[in-house]
């Protein structure tokens, strides 16, 4: 579980959080939405003490992220936007392995872990491909596959899905799906909501630095619409 | 370009702190002495480990055709001489001599890039270089490995960015400070990009080290590193 | 698990970012090693440019850190010294004077601007003192850079002089004029 | 217009465009769409000289690029794939103004078109921002602005919709739109063809290289489903 109680934080003197609370439960699929500037990205990184609250707690499985940083971030994996930046390594085996090995875990434990989480994203088998020889949505899936290494019960990704063609998308979204299936708590800011719509159990929209939105998907819709937040087609005809 | 070459010589399988030793024994030695016997014993044992590790000679020899301007350069400024005779050939004899075991050098060095893969060397610098320094010299050469295409796209690419609103237009000077200006505030942007995702990934000081074993006939190696060390004194 | 994750001894954001910003640093100064114009036994490089900048910019710890990460990914086979070449020959080559020096000068001008390892604004720091932190760098470079070639090469002073100093002069200045131009144009987020 | 005239290119030893032929007329509203690695951005660097073809000419308004690249600059302004590409300068405004500054017009001229481009993309009055404190998406808006400014003859855009919330996006549309009915020849490369579609004169379709679809958009339809390109569910239940 991540809670964020009546969390605030300003960049400068600009505040960009302002007094928000949030719970997001075990293995539930959570998605984010809200605006260019609402506060999405920043909210995402106070779930593992990249950023720090000025005022108000953050949460995560019951101990405060302040107090232990190593269980927040091992039970918080994180997908950045772009994988090439957040790649240590120059292969797909070598960067997995490298959250794993932070742990200081065993050989043989380490190993394990990488082969499962390349399992997870559909990519076992290539643990020695260069990375810069994969397509962007092999990147996209590695980039995940190093978050899962770390055996997270959560999973937050920020607008994953950038440039990535309608194949490479859905083979993003999949691996979320059985993941989501197998009980990792998904958590996902996107302005493309068409699939994951349907994915979700709840919908979170964010409007400058509060949290406006916070409701099944379904019952959700016409809320967004007034946040100017676009929701897929065909999800509003069948309602 | 000089790289790493996956293979099964001999060398590809020794650890790479016997390999490292080797060439530090085979340098000292080298810098000790420039008499033309020990030239040409020098000379064989670079044939030897070039042989044995498949090194390409003349690919190697123009990957550091740099370095090789030295052979025809440095004896050259060394045989000229201020005043009557104007050249003295023995000057240049002996900067020749001097310059050619640097070749030598160059080369052995070769054998060691062509045999080890980055991620090996990372692992014996973590395993010999103790505490803190250690572990970030070990991670940042395998960043440093990973960001180097990187950031030469970058490069290009902010070219490209000026050269598509017509920056061409603008003076060389101007050009050549916004690509050079932009060009480092983009590597901090990655850097600072970079530094949240290693955080994620609960970055630490003491991490598992990728397995690295030291065999028998890593101290075999070890002891003939030793041994060619040695005879600098002689 | 709980017991593992006592163990584990995470790096300091802060460091983190400096290490980071550090090993960027070294990748750009490898990145500009395509460019090498040979005119001697060594080549005219845009590497005492990044030298500078290592200074100024990260302070003396991380300055000479980031340095000393360029020559070690050099040693293991990185592509980064002049001409692309690699190699741990190189470092004890003849231009491996001045590669040994880049660290000692990157700590030397930190030390100069920063005045101690908290790092200050270097467009702030009066110009004068940068400009002297930066020659002083400069003459590290050359010494150590000018007495190893002359060594390993056997030549004279002055002869090691002519063509491991001289003609590098007037482009080493415009390099130090632009370290310093860079550092003043506030488009660099040096801030902490 | 833009011709390609047979045009090859292939980086070192892979061929990525293959005896390519296309017209772009004046006023044009073109899509081009296909699955990542189809060489779109590829081709479309070809329009202003970034990329010179290995055999074959690129014709803007009459003239081989090759022959005059500042002219087919001027008249081919060009949002890039990824933003943070794109930037020239550390602020909003000092990046828009780059390119207007090399056209050699007047100051006044240039704050008028600074501020007309960022109206465009909804940032109208943040012109002394800096460009590194913006969010994500605000970075793709100042992008599209930058290429704006130049008020081209043809505007190219590869993706230039990545991370953009909605109404930045039909903002970025309606401007495209009204350019497009003024005269001004858009090509649009994109993954996400809601709205476009129907906006669109032609759509562009390229598979390993070629052109494989160029069509109007409605005729399109088949052709662009069995290229696993996703077309807008609303366009799909119309037809
Ligand atoms: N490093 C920074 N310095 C100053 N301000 C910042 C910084 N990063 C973000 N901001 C500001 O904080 C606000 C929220 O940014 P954030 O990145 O959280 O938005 P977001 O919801 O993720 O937007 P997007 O959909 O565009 O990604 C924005 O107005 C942005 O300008
Ligand atoms: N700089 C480069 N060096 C080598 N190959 C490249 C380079 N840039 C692109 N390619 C290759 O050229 C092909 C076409 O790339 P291009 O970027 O044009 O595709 P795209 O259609 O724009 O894809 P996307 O939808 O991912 O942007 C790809 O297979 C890619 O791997
Ligand atoms: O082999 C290398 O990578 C080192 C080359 C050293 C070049 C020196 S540094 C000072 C001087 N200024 C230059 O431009 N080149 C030389
Ligand atoms: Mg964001
Ligand atoms: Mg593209």
């Amino acid at each position: 579980m991540i809670e964020f109680r009546s969390v605030s934080y300003a960049f400068g003197d600009v505040p960009v959080l302002e007094d928000l609370s949030l719970e997001i439960g075990d293995g539930e699929f959570v998605l984010l939405a809200g605006a260019n500037g609402s506060g999405k990205t920043t909210l995402l990184r106070h779930c593992n003490g990249l950023l720090e609250p000025d005022s108000g707690t953050v949460v995560v499985d019951g101990t405060p992220v302040a107090d232990n940083v190593v269980a927040a971030r091992s039970s918080v994996g994180m997908v950045f936007q772009h994988p090439r930046d957040q790649f240590v390594a120059a292969t797909v085996g070598a960067d997995v392995a490298f959250g794993p090995e932070n742990l200081g875990l065993e050989c043989d434990e380490i190993d394990r872990r990488v082969e499962n989480a390349l399992e997870a994203v559909n990519l076992a088998g290539r643990k020695a491909e260069r990375i810069d020889a994969l397509s962007g949505g092999e990147q996209s899936r590695v980039a995940i596959a190093g978050a899962l290494a770390m055996e997270p019960s959560h999973l937050v990704l920020d607008e994953p899905f950038t440039g990535l063609d309608d194949p490479a998308r859905r083979s993003v979204l999949e691996r979320l799906e059985s993941l989501s299936a197998a009980g990792t708590g998904v958590v996902l800011a996107t302005h493309d909501l068409r699939d994951v719509f349907s994915l979700a159990d709840r919908v979170v929209a964010m409007q400058a630095g509060q949290v406006v939105v916070d409701d099944a998907p379904t019952r959700a819709l016409a809320d967004l619409e007034s946040l100017a937040i676009r929701i897929p087609e065909t999800t509003r005809e069948r309602c | 370009m000089l790289t790493y070459e996956p293979d099964d010589t001999l060398a590809h399988r020794l650890d790479p702190r016997a390999k490292l030793a080797v060439q530090i024994g085979f340098a000292t030695t080298a810098l000790a002495h420039t008499t033309i016997p020990a030239l040409a014993v020098l000379s064989l044992l670079t044939a030897g480990i070039l042989y044995s590790t498949r090194v390409h000679l003349i690919r190697t020899l123009v990957a550091f055709r740099f370095a090789l301007a030295i052979l025809v350069i440095a004896p050259l400024i060394a045989a000229l001489t201020l005043g009557p005779t104007w050249i003295d050939w023995a000057d240049g004899q002996a900067s020749l001599q001097a310059s050619y075991r640097v070749v030598l050098i160059l080369l052995v060095s070769a054998a060691y890039v062509r045999s080890t893969p980055i991620r090996h060397s990372r692992a014996a610098i973590q395993r010999t270089i103790p505490g803190k320094p250690g572990q970030l010299l070990g991670i940042g050469i395998a960043l440093v490995f990973r960001f180097l295409p990187v950031i030469q796209r970058d490069i290009t690419t902010i070219r490209d960015a000026m050269a598509a609103r017509l920056g061409t237009e603008r003076s060389a000077l101007e050009r050549a400070s916004t690509l050079g200006i932009r060009s480092l505030a983009r590597a901090f942007e990655r850097a600072d990009r970079l530094s949240l995702a290693l955080q994620a990934r609960c970055f630490a000081w003491n991490p598992t080290l990728p397995p690295l074993a030291f065999s028998r006939r890593d101290w075999g190696v070890l002891v003939f590193a030793l041994a060619l060390g040695l005879t600098a004194v002689l | 698990m709980a017991t593992d994750q006592q163990s584990v001894d995470l790096v300091e954001g802060d460091v983190v970012r400096s290490f980071a910003r550090a090993a960027l640093l070294a990748v750009l100064i490898g990145a500009s090693a395509p460019v090498a114009i040979p005119i001697g036994p060594a080549p005219i490089t845009l590497q005492v440019l990044f030298v500078f900048l290592a200074g100024l910019v990260l302070g003396p710890l991380w300055g000479s850190f980031s340095m000393v990460l360029y020559l070690a990914a050099g040693a293991v086979g990185v592509p980064v010294f002049a001409g692309m070449e690699t190699g741990f020959g190189v470092l004890v080559g003849e231009t491996g004077g001045y590669l040994w020096s880049y660290p000692i000068a990157a700590g030397l001008i930190g030390l100069f601007v920063h005045r101690g390892t908290d790092l200050r604004d270097p467009a702030e720091q009066p110009l004068i003192l940068v400009v002297i932190a930066l020659l002083a760098g400069l003459v590290v470079i050359y010494g150590i850079g000018v007495s190893y070639m002359a060594q390993v090469l056997r030549l004279d002073l002055w002869e090691a002089l002519l063509v491991g100093m001289i003609p590098f002069i007037p482009g080493d200045l415009l390099k130090l004029a632009a370290a310093i131009a860079i550092v003043k144009s506030g488009r660099l987020n040096v801030a902490n």
